[in-house]
């Protein structure tokens, strides 16, 4: 029974966990005052004989203030995370120093396709290995995704990022990683009976570690 | 207008002459009898979707080993008593759909849109008493479909109550084709029942009133439910155009959704939820109006703020229409539509906040009487603050980014729906059962099933917020598979467990509602002391339900009322400070 | 039947004319050599037209009172709110 | 043209409930007498260089590894010295007119090291297909035929077993694994029992044929397919020779 | 509104839509009609918007001179059934009679014409699935004078015209049982609702129809 965000390793994952946590907090003082409120209210206006409630149709002023507090208040909360959803998520807002992989998935399978030696993605040279993403540290990385078949969701609980993949639409997709090691990729919306074990891994490496693994890569993929 | 006429005789003829058992119990034209046969439907499909769930959390709080009594389900479900992934699915899926088309929606609108509209607005009967009985007899054929997919080679549909295309679109992604198309033939049908019960609900409302029930006399459930018939009769048809465009796609090879040959997958997430925001006020507008009611008459107090409640009500109808989007957050939509979703989504914060509000200012100062009926009000309140403000986190897009698809949201909804609509149903059936049946419920058990209820209802879906904050998505057949889900196991164990204590717990319940059925104690006319017109007649009432028509001379909420001695004053009582209502109708 | 009765009956006769008139106007439209989007403009301009005939004289919208002319309507506004919406995904 | 077919099966079994699906199936068939005792036995040849088999990256398939010891690899083209295993070699023409003796046993399809053993597998009509899996970890098994039924199940543990059958001849039904997008398996259904699957040495006999004879086809799946005929005298054999090239 | 004052003393009441149950109820009904057909026009014009080019100039494959009568006969009928509804206010139970009878054909003529257009379709080798394979349309297309593909087309062709036919064949349906009340005489000055409801439903039908001739066949 825990509130806290597991940790996070992407760019962007601290400004999407602020936004929770303030959610959290002013969600968390109406939570307290409304529940705190019923049941101090449930214990002293409880019927006892010779009470008789108090005839009231209201009060205007009162009511003004419970409409205009929330409305205020969601509006706050829209005007922040529309700012950090426009960064994120919104249109042109992959940082233009990004490296580009593509990403095919497909019932229950990922296969990350890197560009070869000329550095271009979509030409003959390009290698893809099967779910497997390997990316550079500190080093913005988009994912241009397409589905052979149905709906699928790349989703990375440590980034905080989640994309759907519709087939016939490439959806485009941008984090920076901030922690090497290994994280976990999960398929987010369910396509079929595979779905629950359609997962792979992304490596995040060192600068130096990633350039040592693509070059063995493509001496592999060469000798093939 | 005097052919207002029409519908008084149309139903008093009905129940002038005798009928027989099958034309009085069968094929009754009384709305209250139609009434009672859908809250027999969907309790049964209530039931049905309950043992669904228990089968699901099975499966997650114990995977790969064997369900007890699993052994009774086919090669093709549970080999050995443990879940196939595919079984899973159709689990899933078939709970959701259940639960929302054939359980909670049909005790909302079918069974007390039917019985209350009437009574609390005076009238003798709906104004279409035939068109009433086909809309139950419609829904019956559709359920019958809906169960059979379960019998059927492939099994029964395994894409999602939200069937997104094209995992339901083509039977080779998941196997399943006659199930799916039995599921959308069942939909389509049901929606004709549903649209029939929503013209008849809103002709009688606008039309048959009792003079002197303006506008702003009519009891909130009414209200309610009038706005959830608009959106009902709106939003439906968009599902059945959009369920048979999937048939089409599933049998005679149309491409609606179909991305290869020009179709759009999105088109069928835009149309299912521009008829699925909507559907969710469906499933909370009228519990909310239901709650209304109870606390008022339970505080014995006026309703506070009765036209803020009601323009809440109007807000939050409207606003359902402009919001669909925020299920799409992460679908590839427009991002800039995004945007705006959000802002329209979090305005719903406001309407919902007046009501919660004014609930509590009815109880404030209030001399309040703690029945069963008001247990589950106040039980309605508590769980619809924390299922709206988990709410609010998924409104934000940025954050939806990551909880989006994930138990977060799984926890939102069933504190919506049964912590909120389902305990509202509670509170009305108990409210409602001495008029509907003439007799008592055991208050004892009553207060023991709310209890039990209550306490494993947190225990099971409190700790699931927790699991979505650590992105433990949703629809998962084995959570062990990853890694980062492994730790929170014990949590879904624990869960599982409370969920099977919280079936047990609706044992009580339904003993009672038998039990009392036939020996309950006798119900007076009036045994909560309300004002609603619905208690000024005999329990059950009769063919016809008033001997002449009620006059009506002040709002349902008229408790304490300094006028009078006792602490409650009728609708229709007249007092000598009263004028006759302006008549209006039939000039 | 009580609204058409109290007013003046209108001209069926001369409504039908007139649309078939417009639908023979349609054929020629749909076939000019002009550019797409003019056509498409003045079919969908005909056909509303058409339409808004058929809705005020033969359904007698014309000379219902406001209440009924407010539930005629009503629905339209959603009609449009989910198309313009959806059609934002190509538009920009 | 699936679609049309789930249409037609839908409205069987809209008012019908689920027939067909599991289960033995060709009651019928069965209790048929053998038509003769002859036997086809032959070998199949491959000319020219062997195409290099694809290996599979199974990185996260541990157990599925170790099964193999190393890197396994695709057995798209299997030959040995010159002899193609992995054809599927069927009677097409000079049998008598049916009905046709259904096979005691039925034919199985294993699931094991993440491969499918074997990889070509016959099936009479209504002879039932048992599907084993052998790997402890989840294996989908979807056929997408073309005249057939198609059906994708899941076996999400070791030693599961299902049984389906096919309603109509088909050349060739392919099976795959969606979680392991390198598992393929192809099946042949045929109306008679008269089918062989070449082994390891490129052989295959054909048993229980009367004198007379016949024309054969042998598939592979990627070399495409070779006629051939074999006359079975009184001595009942016959001998075939078949020759793929690449 | 003598005639209803004789009916019986009317049951007071508020005051509602203003109008009797049956047409507020029809009216009510035919809200969710429109919602119904903007669920299918809607896609419609968001699947074209997405893929122009699966579209063809109009009367490239479908037959524009023989739904254009189509049009015609179905403005006809509006036009019939609005007179029936006028002879029944007059109380002038002849052309009563006269006008739904021809009303109910020329919508049976509607629907047989509709039919008619289908199974030419079909023979050029225009289906729901788009071109059927080896048909005539499929090796024009092939030939480079068609789309290359057509399926959404024919999806959405198929659908709206034809759901839109089946509206047609329910208002024929119910058009056969107002007239057959008519024939006993049940439709009388003062009261004729029948008419009136089944008449605002098909002339919604007739307008749908009004739509869906210009975006379907002409644009």
């Amino acid at each position: 029974m825990s509130w806290i965000l597991p940790p996070s390793a992407s760019s962007f994952a601290e400004r999407i966990d602020f936004i929770y946590y303030l959610i959290l907090v002013i969600t968390g003082i109406a939570f307290v005052v409304v529940e705190a409120g019923l049941i101090w209210f449930m214990i002293k206006y409880r019927a006892r004989p010779g009470r008789k409630a108090q005839y009231t149709h209201g009060n205007a002023k009162a009511e003004v203030i419970w409409t205009a507090v929330p409305a205020v208040t969601v509006v706050v909360i829209g005007v922040l995370s529309g700012a950090v959803w426009k960064d994120v998520k919104g249109r042109n807002s992959v940082p233009p120093n990004a490296i580009t992989y593509g990403v095919t998935a497909q019932q229950f399978e990922w296969h990350f396709a890197y560009a070869g030696p000329d550095a271009q993605l979509g030409t003959a040279d390009d290698f893809s290995v099967r779910n497997q993403l390997h990316v550079p540290v500190n080093r913005p990385v988009e994912l241009r995704m397409s589905s052979e078949d149905v709906i699928h969701s790349f989703f990375v609980n440590a980034f905080r990022v989640k994309q759907d993949i519709v087939p016939g639409m490439e959806t485009v997709v941008w984090f920076e990683a901030t922690e090497t090691g290994d994280f976990q990729i999960a398929c987010a919306e369910l396509c079929g009976l595979g779905h629950y074990r359609m997962g792979a891994t992304v490596t995040v490496h060192s600068q130096e570690d990633y350039g040592r693994w693509l070059d063995e890569q493509m001496t592999t993929t060469a000798l093939r | 207008m005097a052919t207002a006429a029409v519908p008084l005789d149309e139903a008093t003829h009905a129940g002038s002459h005798e009928i027989s058992f099958i034309r009085k119990y069968i094929f009754s034209t009384d709305h209250k009898i139609i009434g009672i046969q859908f809250m027999l439907m969907s309790l049964i499909f209530l039931l049905v979707g309950g043992i669904l769930a228990a089968m699901i959390r099975w499966q997650l709080g114990f995977p790969n080993t064997s369900m007890p009594g699993g052994g009774i389900l086919p090669e093709t479900m549970a080999p050995g008593g443990i879940l196939l992934p595919e079984f899973y699915n159709s689990l899933v899926t078939m709970h959701g759909t259940i639960m929302v088309f054939f359980a909670i929606m049909p005790l909302l609108v079918g069974v007390y849109g039917n019985y209350l509209i009437p009574l609390k607005l005076g009238a003798p009967d709906m104004a279409f008493p035939r068109l009433n009985m086909a809309s139950f007899w419609v829904a019956v054929p559709a359920g019958i479909l809906m169960m059979a997919g379960f019998f059927v080679e492939g099994g029964h549909a395994a894409a999602g109550w939200t069937v997104y295309a094209p995992l339901s679109a083509d039977p080779e992604w998941t196997g399943v084709s006659t199930g799916q198309q039995l599921w959308l033939l069942s939909l389509a049908v049901l929606g004709l029942s549903s649209i029939l019960g929503a013209t008849n609900y809103i002709t009688t409302v606008v039309n048959m009133r009792a003079p002197g029930m303006t506008w702003f006399r009519m009891p909130l459930s009414i209200w309610a439910l009038f706005v959830t018939s608009i959106l009902v009769l709106l939003a439906i048809p968009i599902l059945s155009g959009a369920a048979i465009m999937l048939f089409f796609d599933q049998t005679i090879g149309t491409h609606f959704f179909d991305a290869l040959d020009g179709g759009q997958p999105l088109l069928w997430q835009h149309l299912f939820w521009y008829f699925g925001h909507p559907e969710v006020y469906i499933l909370i507008l009228p519990a909310m109006g239901f709650v209304s009611d109870i606390i008022a008459n339970a505080s014995r107090k006026p309703i506070f703020g009765y036209h803020s409640m009601v323009y809440a009500i109007i807000a939050i109808g409207f606003l359902g229409w402009v919001v669909w989007g925020h299920h799409m957050f992460q679908s590839g939509m427009n991002p800039t539509l995004g945007t705006t979703f959000m802002i329209s989504t979090l305005f719903i914060a406001v309407p919902s906040a007046i009501k919660t509000f004014n609930w509590m200012g009815t109880m404030w100062r209030g001399n309040i009487r703690f029945h069963v009926p008001m247990l589950h009000a106040t039980a309605f309140v508590a769980m619809f603050v924390i299922g709206g403000l988990s709410g609010v986190f998924m409104a934000s897009n940025t954050f939806d980014i990551y909880i989006h698809d994930t138990y977060f949201i799984v926890a939102h909804i069933h504190y919506v729906l049964f912590g909120g609509s389902l305990f509202a149903i509670f509170g009305a059936i108990t409210f409602w059962y001495p008029k509907m049946f003439g007799r008592m419920m055991n208050p004892f058990w009553g207060k023991v099933h709310f209890v039990l209820t209550f306490i494993f209802f947190n225990l099971a879906f409190f700790p699931m917020h927790s699991l979505g904050v650590a992105g433990h998505m949703r629809r998962i057949y084995d959570p062990t598979q990853y890694e980062f889900l492994q730790p929170l196991q014990p949590v879904n164990t624990f869960i599982s467990i409370s969920v099977f204590l919280l079936v047990l717990s609706q044992l009580p319940f339904a003993l009672n509602f038998i039990l009392s059925w036939f020996n309950g104690a006798k119900a007076p006319d009036n045994p909560w002391d309300d004002n609603g017109l619905e208690w000024s007649v005999p329990s059950p009432p009769p063919h016809g339900n008033f001997k002449e028509t009620p006059t009506v001379y002040r709002g349902a909420y008229e408790f304490s009322s300094p006028l009078v001695e006792e602490d409650f004053l009728p609708q229709n009582k007249k007092l000598d400070s009263d004028p006759e209502p302006a008549q209006a109708a039939g000039h | 039947m009580t609204e058409a009765a109290q007013h003046k009956r209108p001209n069926y006769m001369g409504i039908w004319v007139g649309l078939a008139a417009l639908t023979l106007v349609e054929l020629g439209v749909a076939f000019l050599p002009w550019s797409k989007q003019v056509i498409i403009l003045l079919l969908v301009g005909l056909a509303v037209w058409k339409a808004l005939m058929v809705a005020l004289y033969f359904m007698h919208l014309r000379f219902e009172g406001n209440r009924m002319r407010i539930f005629a309507i009503a629905p339209l506004p959603l009609t449009v709110i989910i198309v313009i919406a959806v059609l934002t995904e190509y538009v920009w | 043209m699936r679609r049309l077919m789930a249409t037609s099966v839908f409205l069987v079994l809209a008012c019908g409930g689920g027939e067909g699906g599991d289960g033995g199936g060709g009651g019928a068939a069965a209790s048929v007498a053998p038509l003769g005792n002859g036997t086809i036995s032959g070998v199949v040849n491959f000319s020219g260089s062997v195409p290099a088999n694809p290996t599979i990256d199974m990185g996260e398939e541990p157990e599925c590894v170790e099964k193999h010891g190393g890197s396994p690899i695709d057995p798209v083209v299997v030959v040995n010295d010159g002899k193609l295993a992995n054809a599927f070699i069927r009677v097409v023409g000079g049998l008598p007119a049916g009905p046709y003796p259904m096979p005691a046993a039925p034919a199985t399809l294993n699931q094991d090291g993440c491969l499918y053993q074997p990889r070509v597998v016959g099936v009479m009509v209504g002879q039932t297909l048992e599907i084993q899996n052998s790997d402890p970890l989840l294996h989908n098994i979807k056929a997408v035929p073309t005249e057939n039924r198609g059906f994708n199940i899941s076996q999400p543990r070791e030693g599961m077993s299902t049984s389906r059958t096919f309603t109509t001849p088909e050349i060739m039904v392919p099976m795959e694994c969606n979680v392991h997008g390198w598992m393929n398996a192809y099946v042949g259904v045929v109306e008679h029992p008269y089918f062989a699957r070449s082994g390891e040495g490129g052989t295959f006999t054909i048993a229980g044929l009367p004198a007379g004879t016949y024309q054969l086809e042998a598939w592979h799946e990627t070399l495409g397919t070779q006629t051939g005929e074999a006359t079975i005298g009184p001595d009942g054999t016959a001998t075939v020779e078949f020759t793929f090239s690449s | 509104m003598a005639h209803a004052a004789v009916m019986q003393p009317p049951p007071k009441r508020e005051v509602g839509a203003d109008v009797y149950n049956e047409k507020l109820g029809m009216w009510v009904f035919l809200g969710s009609e429109v919602m119904f057909f903007t669920a299918l026009i809607g896609s419609y014009i968001i699947l074209r918007f997405g893929n122009p080019d699966a579209w063809t100039a109009p009367g490239a494959i479908l037959n524009i001179p023989i739904t254009a009568v189509n049009t015609f006969l179905l403005i006809c009928s509006s036009m019939t059934m609005v007179k029936a509804f006028a002879a029944a206010q007059d109380g002038d139970q002849q052309r009563l009679k006269l006008y739904l009878v021809a009303t109910v054909l020329i919508g049976a003529t509607f629907v047989g014409v509709q039919a008619y257009e289908y199974t030419q379709l079909v023979h050029h080798g225009f289906v729901p699935s788009g071109y059927l394979v080896g048909g005539e349309l499929a090796e024009r297309a092939a030939a480079g004078e068609l789309p290359a593909s057509v399926g959404i087309y024919g999806s959405t062709f198929y659908t709206m015209t034809g759901f839109h036919g089946f509206h047609v064949t329910m208002g024929v349906l119910c058009m056969i049982f107002v007239t057959w009340k008519a024939f006993r005489g049940k439709y009388t000055a003062t009261d004729h609702r029948g008419v009136e409801v089944i008449g605002l439903y098909w002339h919604f039908v007739d307008l749908v129809w009004i739509i869906l001739f210009t975006i379907v066949y002409l644009i």
